[in-house]
């Protein structure tokens, strides 16, 4: 496979990780007022911030001219049944060419974060389809409407990439009931 | 009050005009019919496709089958449109065209009057369906249809000067010979203005005028470069979007036999009509048949450009549109016009009016590059609702 | 100078819904645009209209059946969707890939990105005003390269030919000569198009200047793709972030700095006549081999982790977030649309424009809807 | 305007060269052997029987999950003194083509190669008025390779 472009040899897992080669050492001064744990991805560096400084330390990442991770690639969420719900932004940086993934959980009682718009425009539309997937409420997002879900039924308790939400049952169109005869029970 | 008709004496002058008109008629059905195929042939083979073939040999009965599917089609109207103006609107379009074929001269003798004012009743009967694109478009209460008005108003209004003055223009130019041997210069009859082209055709002398009437033309016919209101990918269908069945026939077949008429005027004005070779080898005329078989091939050169342009030019738009014609198209012909004006009172030879036609052309060229190339002009509150926006 | 109209007769603006059933809007997308005049005050996007659940659907199948979904949620250039959901799996498998399984991978996606762009310059054209030649062009071209995927991967569209650590089964005998008369073709599609589109007065007077968006704030909007680059960003991910074979190839990201729609239109076709060359290159370094790994498990069951790959697609870069938690179906699957990055930016430039212009904006974002609605 | 004149004389070469639409129903495109139309089962000639014995390894395998199988004993079983070999054969079939995403994963988990790929334009041909006669039973997926017309391709 393609190795990370920053190191030469991937580094074996002696413990504590020092993740010499990956972007830590710089992301760790860029973010020194937050605490940061870090975590070794398929491909890049992964950070876990704590949920209150959350968007403070994106705002750090992006204006850092060591960093400048001025694009947001993508931003989602992971549903980890108990352990609550993991907001990922992926970052990348044009000028810099080197990418972060970071991380925050929220507990399933209160899903509230922070909106990242103030940071980059792009992730405006991305949170709108994490809250109604995911029922993550994101404070002072400038247009919150349902992106994907249709808006003029009341669906604002429905979220369905939840591991609650069960699949739907497939309407079974075939076996002994139907075959040829028109009025088959399951016939949609 | 009794002309004669195909030999017939004495038959009351109405009759005559009701036989006339009936055959046109009968010519008018058929040739559009022809072109609707024609264009959808020609079209398909400038994209290498095939065009109708399953109706009929080689697909010919394809417009009598669209024919019939349209006067089967249930031609509703949308609940809250203005049931007049919605009604009256197809008329307001196809009745002008169809009464402009009077002054048509198609052949020596086969046209249905001989008018005077031949140009001005034609340029005046035109000017009417723009009434009746509006009517189209507010009456059917839908907004697409509305902007689809607003802009075939607008395009039918700026694109008619143009055309009216290269009319005019030629229509100066035109020698008659009078009856003490003299020669009188400009008239707005069609017969003579074809029978003055025995030996040259217009098109020599007045090449800028040829080359405009073409682009007026095309906007007038709402063709290719210039079919904004009706512009499927922005508008839907412009007007007459709400109509189906036989109304939207009556739009369609206007469309049409409109594109019949600017191609028979084209050949007789410029292209010298029944007239033209026939001067340079006999001095009387040529038989009827071969008339209508050259008149028919001038015109047909008018139409293949037409199908030739909307298969490969894009759509202008809006502002595009007006500014050529005002700007561009409308000073040209001004000036033209005083050209021709010059000659006549000074009596300069020909042959100037033919350069000065050739640097025109040079000039439309020449203008057009340069309004393509200058940055592009943002609409006035463009830069004010931008920032908006953001 | 422009002279500002007198307004002291207050207008009342127009409200129009341009979509989800429009010939221009390339799907079910909807904008209601609100026009004063002919001129576009404000516009709101709505989507979902084509939305699936291919994600969610995506966590109740193993790592075999969720390829089917990727091909649809990428119908213009299924290969480039199965590639990075493949390599998803494979980075978190640690599978390795046979040399010459990723060579085909590259120049199907390759093929794929052709046909795809061949796909918007047709309804481009048509956007832009010409009665259909373009798209018969396009649609020529498009058809000769989709009847060899059809001799590949036995489906036109949906291939589903891709699988984790090499391809499904080998590619036919007459593989790289049917390659070479499809690249032929599509060099005379290129051909055509140039002259007819190019350097058409009312083409360029129609394109050039509209759809301005600079190169900060498409960075700002995380655009990606020929929109980017038409805008002077080199952000290509072939180039910045190799993956397969990409950095053996030479080729440097086409980029306009215009930022407008012509820039886009130019970009994507020089992309075509990129691709080819590209092709011919792979062509050269393909080996005969295996195109499987030899011991590949019946059933695949992932370890823990999480996996972010993103490919270069023909409109952007579409990227596959897996979290696998052991099993053999994915905790979590996200995939990042390109289009739909793109899309957000669509108010920022069209409004202050006409409407004609706005229909031609969409068109040159080339969206495709199952690909924002996922 | 020499842009345009540029572009009309594009039109006009294309306008010499032949026309590449081919008239469907009349003259149908040759199929490639690895066509996937719809997947249907395959008929043993020689001993006169399905080759399926309705395993369900398929309609475990399917995304979709657009089969239905039921299994029974073989009544031409050695045991009852047949030709075949096969103890189980299927009873009953069902596929919904509606439903089917044809990603032809329940050929590659057949170990019977009892299902395959239909290759020819009669697989692709089937539009029906009612979604419901979308679902082939037995008798309809075993009728083409009972007439003898699947080449099946197998991949090697």
């Amino acid at each position: 496979m393609t190795t990370d472009e920053t190191n030469g040899e991937a580094v074996e897992e002696t413990p504590p990780d020092t993740f010499e080669g990956t972007l830590w050492p710089d992301v760790n001064r860029a973010l020194s007022a937050v605490d940061v744990r870090p975590e070794r991805g398929a491909l890049d560096l992964i950070v876990h911030l704590p949920r209150k400084d959350v968007i403070r330390g994106l705002g750090m990442l992006k204006h850092d001219d060591e960093l400048h991770f001025d694009y947001l690639r993508s931003l989602t969420a992971v549903d980890n049944e108990d352990e609550g719900v993991d907001v990922v932004y992926h970052l990348y940086s044009v000028s810099k060419n080197h990418n972060l993934t970071v991380k925050t959980t929220l507990a399933n009682e209160d899903k509230v974060l922070e909106t990242a718009t103030t940071v980059w425009q792009a992730a405006n539309w991305l949170e709108r389809e994490v809250a109604e997937m995911f029922g993550v409420t994101f404070n002072g997002h400038p247009d919150p409407r349902p992106l994907l879900m249709p808006e003029d039924v009341d669906l604002s308790d429905v979220h369905p990439l939840l591991k609650s939400h069960p699949f739907a049952e497939i309407d079974v169109l075939q076996g002994e009931g139907l075959g040829h005869d028109r009025d088959a029970p399951g016939d949609v | 009050m009794s002309t004669e008709i195909f030999g017939i004496e004495n038959v009351n002058v109405w009759v005559d005009g009701l036989i006339r008109v009936l055959l046109i008629v009968g010519f008018m059905t058929v040739v559009v019919m022809g072109l609707i195929y024609g264009e959808r042939k020609i079209l398909a083979r400038f994209q290498q496709r095939l065009g109708p073939t399953r109706t009929g040999p080689m697909g010919l009965l394809q417009s009598v089958a669209d024919a019939l599917k349209l006067v089967g089609k249930e031609d509703l109207r949308p609940r809250n449109a203005d049931p007049w103006t919605f009604e009256l609107a197809p008329y307001l379009v196809f009745v002008p065209v169809f009464l402009g074929f009077v002054i048509v001269p198609f052949v020596l003798d086969w046209q249905i009057r001989i008018l005077e004012l031949g140009l001005l009743y034609f340029v005046a009967i035109t000017g009417v369906n723009i009434v009746g694109w509006i009517m189209a478009g507010w009456g059917s209460d839908n907004r697409y249809a509305m902007i689809g008005g607003m802009r075939a108003a607008a395009q039918g209004i700026s694109y008619e000067l143009p055309l009216v003055l290269a009319l005019v223009s030629v229509a100066m130019v035109v020698e008659v010979p009078l009856a003490d041997g003299e020669v009188a210069r400009g008239s707005l009859n069609l017969n003579e203005i074809v029978a003055s082209q025995h030996e040259v055709p217009n098109i020599v002398w007045q090449p800028l005028v040829v080359v405009v009437f073409f682009i007026a033309g095309l906007a007038e016919l709402n063709r290719t470069p210039f079919d904004i209101p009706v512009g499927e990918s922005e508008v839907v269908g412009g007007p007459f979007v709400e109509y189906s069945g036989i109304r939207w026939s009556m739009f369609f077949l206007a469309e049409y036999a409109a594109l019949l008429i600017m191609s028979l005027l084209f050949a007789a004005v410029f292209l010298g009509g029944w007239a033209w070779p026939a001067g340079i080898f006999t001095d009387e005329d040529w038989p009827r048949w071969a008339q209508a078989l050259l008149v028919a091939g001038k015109a047909s050169i008018f139409v293949f450009m037409v199908f030739w342009v909307r298969a490969s030019v894009p759509r202008l738009r809006i502002d595009q549109l007006m500014g050529f014609s005002w700007k561009i198209l409308l000073p040209l012909m001004l000036a033209q016009v005083m050209v021709n004006g010059l000659v006549l009172v000074y009596d300069w030879p020909e042959i100037i009016l033919t350069v000065v036609g050739l640097i025109g052309i040079v000039a439309l060229f020449a203008m057009v590059d340069r309004a393509v190339r200058q940055p592009r002009q943002r609409p006035a509150s463009a830069a004010q609702l931008q920032s908006e926006a953001v | 100078m422009v002279v500002e109209a007198p307004s002291e007769f207050e207008t009342q603006d127009l409200l129009i819904n341009v979509g989800p059933q429009h010939p221009s809007t390339h799907g079910v997308f909807r904008m209601v645009l609100e026009i004063d005049g002919e001129v576009v005050k404000d516009l709101v996007p709505y989507i979902g209209y084509l939305h699936r659940g291919a994600e969610k659907l995506c966590e109740n199948n193993d790592f075999r059946q969720g390829i089917g979904y990727m091909d649809r949620t990428e119908y213009l250039a299924a290969h480039n969707a199965e590639l990075s959901y493949v390599m998803a799996v494979e980075a978190l498998g640690e599978i390795e890939v046979p040399e010459r399984a990723q060579w085909i991978r590259m120049i199907l996606c390759e093929l794929n990105r052709i046909s795809s762009h061949f796909m918007f310059l047709g309804a481009f054209g048509i956007d832009v005003g010409v009665f259909g030649t373009p798209f018969i062009y396009a649609w020529r071209e498009r058809e000769t390269i989709i009847d060899l995927f059809e001799e590949i991967s036995g489906d036109r569209m949906m291939y589903a030919y891709f699988r984790a650590g090499g391809l499904a089964w080998e590619v036919p005998a007459n593989f790289e000569n049917r390659v070479r008369e499809v690249l032929a073709s599509a060099q005379q599609g290129v051909k055509d198009f140039d002259g007819l589109l190019t350097e058409n007065e009312i083409f360029i007077a129609r394109t050039k200047g509209v759809g301005f968006i600079s190169a900060e704030d498409a960075i700002e909007m995380g655009m990606s793709g020929p929109t980017i680059r038409a805008s002077g960003v080199p952000l290509d991910i072939r180039k910045t972030e190799p993956y397969l074979f990409y950095d053996q190839l030479d080729f440097e990201p086409i980029t306009a700095n215009g930022g407008d729609v012509f820039d886009r239109y130019i970009v994507r076709l020089q992309e075509i006549s990129q691709s080819i060359d590209l092709i011919g290159q792979c062509l050269e370094r393909l080996q005969p081999g295996p195109i499987t790994p030899e011991r590949m498990p019946r059933m695949l069951r992932l370890p823990e982790g999480e996996a972010y790959i993103r490919t270069e697609a023909p409109r952007g870069e579409y990227g596959v977030y897996m979290v696998s938690k052991g099993g053999n179906k994915p905790h979590r699957l996200k995939v990042r649309s390109a289009c739909l990055s793109n899309l957000q930016a669509l108010k920022q430039m069209s409004v202050g424009q006409y409407v004609a212009d706005a229909i031609i904006i969409l068109g040159s974002i080339d969206i495709v809807l199952s690909e924002v609605d996922r | 305007m020499k842009g345009i004149l540029k572009s009309m004389m594009v039109t006009a070469s294309t306008f010499a060269r032949k026309p590449v639409t081919r008239e469907y129903p009349e003259s149908h495109r040759e199929l490639p052997e690895r066509d996937r139309a719809f997947p249907l089962l395959l008929w043993d000639e020689d001993i006169n029987e399905p080759f399926c014995t309705g395993c369900h390894a398929c309609e475990r395998a399917c995304p979709v999950e657009c089969m239905t199988v039921i299994m029974k004993d073989n009544p031409n079983h050695t045991a009852h003194d047949g030709p075949s070999k096969r103890r189980k054969i299927i009873d009953s079939f069902y596929i919904d083509y509606g439903r089917c995403m044809r990603c032809n994963i329940c050929v590659e988990v057949c170990n019977f190669e009892a299902i395959a790929m239909n290759n020819t334009w009669q697989g692709h041909e089937t539009s029906v008025y009612d979604r419901s006669d979308l679902v082939m039973d037995l008798p309809q997926l075993l009728a083409e390779s009972k007439a003898g017309e699947i080449q099946e391709w197998v991949a090697e």
